[in-house]
């Protein structure tokens, strides 16, 4: 295709209007005519014989050279537009209440939903549990055999992955906690119950709200 | 300002040189403005004498306050300073409670040194090709289907701390029950019987409530122990309530004995 | 490149993988991550050595794929860029303080507004980092933890495909001016009550998100 294959000058001169053509058509939002192409390289540069070498060079390649209407457009391959498509992963942040949840889980296992709200103090939504295990953090272990035969909560093998823990064993014990400032009281004011409920429907649907330093519920006292 | 009056003033100090005091506006700030003297001098940041430079800021603001040029605070403060710098580098005195002269001096070569690192570093910045300007994306994106999933990012340190506080606050709350202050229905009823005895006609259920609570809570309270006591007093038929329409007041009245309900 | 040269099936599936990364990330305007090119092919394809070698091929050419933070993206070449000025459209000129303010985020990051206006010896007036936060280039980090726990700004992904990053080691200078210990963003002497400044920011009000640990950020990402 190159002419004056003798002449490097004329050589270098076909690439640049090449490499010209790619980056034009590959940044305008509409096809480009051909006589506008025409007029950006010169009254000397055979546009169609450009155009030819381009579309040849991108027909076996994921993304082709066409002609559309009266311009020219870089446009991905027919035969891959099913295949067009991504996931994407959006980091989000836990609520507070289902951290809460799911330690308490990993520290009192197995544990039942109920057990879970009586050391917690607050009602756990159904929403929590799910999300946990959407996670694959938790998995129902046996029921309990007490009058209703209820299920209990157990981590799996996936959340100690994730924490990058060998075994349940490797949990920090509470005075591993306290050694490392995690148990130290801070002078904080707690309400009743009904303050606790606020905070963790605050932490539900705010995540934001990762304070990490304790209770803010004084803020949020009616 | 009068050439005459300038070559004056260039006798005694270094030279000012004129476009700085025309230019005031362009500078940001005194820093800035040193920075630039200190340009004049043409020497190496590291090597310049802060005593030269000092010498020739002063002289600027004197030249500028001789011809009433609007100097910002912030520029007379650092006259000040220098003014004082220069002081302490010319009589050095025992002075412990100040930091030595020479080490302010260097932290202001220091300060000069960054700034002008910071604006070249901001002019190479600004000579690469850009998005947009010298290099451009795809004119005409396509549709690509994304799918997005939510990946939720807990560390062990978030669990652990989540526990930790968990914990916390299991040991501490029972030293810190709040003492709930709620208006109870039974001091409303009381309340309300004893009103009532003395309203003959239809009341505003609201002019009952006890004036002057400052707490939102109680006050809040109440109204719902009030609204409470006011349907228990029709309940036992002593008392008429009737509302006008939704959300409207609600209006009370006692009910003479005998009397049918309304 | 081509391993496994002997086997026709394994040269026509990393053919194939080739044409949809170049597909899909010729579709995008934006740059498009790894991760998500690697979730998409699935666990067997080799992302980084496709990825090398269509940036190879397309080296030469006039629309070039360079990695820029975590992503990848096709851009028309530097070279082409006189050539390329469609009109000569006068691009947004940036005033000098803000300009010297996306320099010092850059290189000093994470920097509180108060080490910004110390370095600069002067004040940040009230529109600048707005401004640099509408361009996308900035976007605030974590609180420093210290008294005030003022924010700190960042700059981000956008920024570094902007001015063509790969990532902000390539900043222009870094390892010369940290050498050189240039990099220290501590106020000096004359530092407009930097840390005042930072105190007061933060007792503004504005900071709802009492968020210590981290990654907040992205929420006020424009």
């Amino acid at each position: 295709m190159i002419r004056d294959v003798t002449d490097p000058q004329a050589i270098e001169e076909r690439i640049h209007r090449l490499r010209l053509i790619e980056a034009l058509l590959f940044a305008s939002a509409e096809p480009v005519a051909e006589a506008a192409l025409a007029a950006r390289l010169g009254a000397d540069a055979d546009v169609a014989g450009l155009l030819d070498e381009l579309c040849r060079h991108y027909a076996p390649r994921g993304v082709n050279l066409v002609r559309t209407g009266a311009g020219w457009a870089f446009r991905t391959a027919a035969d891959l537009a099913p295949h067009l498509r991504l996931e994407e992963e959006v980091a989000r942040k836990l609520s507070r209440a289902a951290v809460e949840t799911l330690a308490i889980i990993a520290y009192h296992q197995p544990v039942t939903r109920g057990e879970i709200e009586a050391i917690r103090g607050v009602a756990t939504s159904k929403g929590t549990l799910d999300l946990l295990m959407e996670q694959g953090w938790i998995r129902p272990g046996k029921r309990r055999e007490t009058p209703g035969r209820p299920l209990t909560w157990i981590t799996t093998d996936h959340f100690l992955d994730h924490f990058g823990l060998e075994s349940l064993r490797d949990l920090p014990g509470l005075d591993d906690l306290r050694a490392a400032g995690l148990l130290d009281s801070r002078p904080v004011l707690y309400g009743v119950g009904a303050l606790d409920r606020d905070e963790e429907a605050a932490a539900d649907g705010n995540d934001g709200d990762g304070d990490g330093d304790g209770d803010d519920g004084d803020k949020k006292t009616p | 300002m009068g050439a005459g009056d300038f070559r004056e003033d260039e006798a005694r100090t270094p030279a000012v040189p004129e476009q700085l005091v025309l230019d005031l506006d362009g500078f940001e700030g005194p820093i800035d403005m040193l920075l630039a003297l200190a340009r004049e001098q043409k020497v190496d940041l590291t090597t310049i004498s802060i005593l030269a430079l000092a010498d020739q800021y002063l002289a600027f603001v004197a030249e500028a306050r001789r011809v009433r040029l609007e100097l910002a605070a912030d520029y007379l403060v650092m006259a000040a300073w220098l003014a004082y710098l220069k002081s302490r580098l010319l009589l050095p005195e025992p002075d412990q409670e100040e930091p030595p002269a020479e080490e302010m001096a260097a932290a202001l070569a220091f300060q000069l040194q960054r700034l002008e690192a910071m604006k070249d570093a901001a002019a190479r910045l600004m000579a690469r090709p850009r998005l947009g300007i010298d290099i451009f994306a795809r004119g005409a994106p396509e549709e690509v289907d994304i799918a997005r999933t939510a990946v939720y990012r807990v560390s062990l340190y978030d669990l652990l701390s989540a526990y930790g506080r968990h914990k916390r606050r299991k040991d501490t709350a029972v030293l810190h029950v709040e003492p709930m202050r709620l208006y109870s229905i039974e001091d409303a009823v009381h309340r309300l019987e004893e009103l009532l005895g003395r309203m003959p006609d239809w009341t505003m259920l609201q002019t009952f409530l006890p004036a002057g609570v400052r707490d939102p809570l109680l006050d809040r309270s109440a109204l719902a122990a009030h609204f409470a006591a006011a349907l228990e007093l029709v309940k036992a038929g002593q008392a008429d309530l009737h509302q006008d329409g939704a959300f409207g007041p609600i209006w009370v009245r006692r009910r003479a004995p005998g009397e049918e309900e309304q």
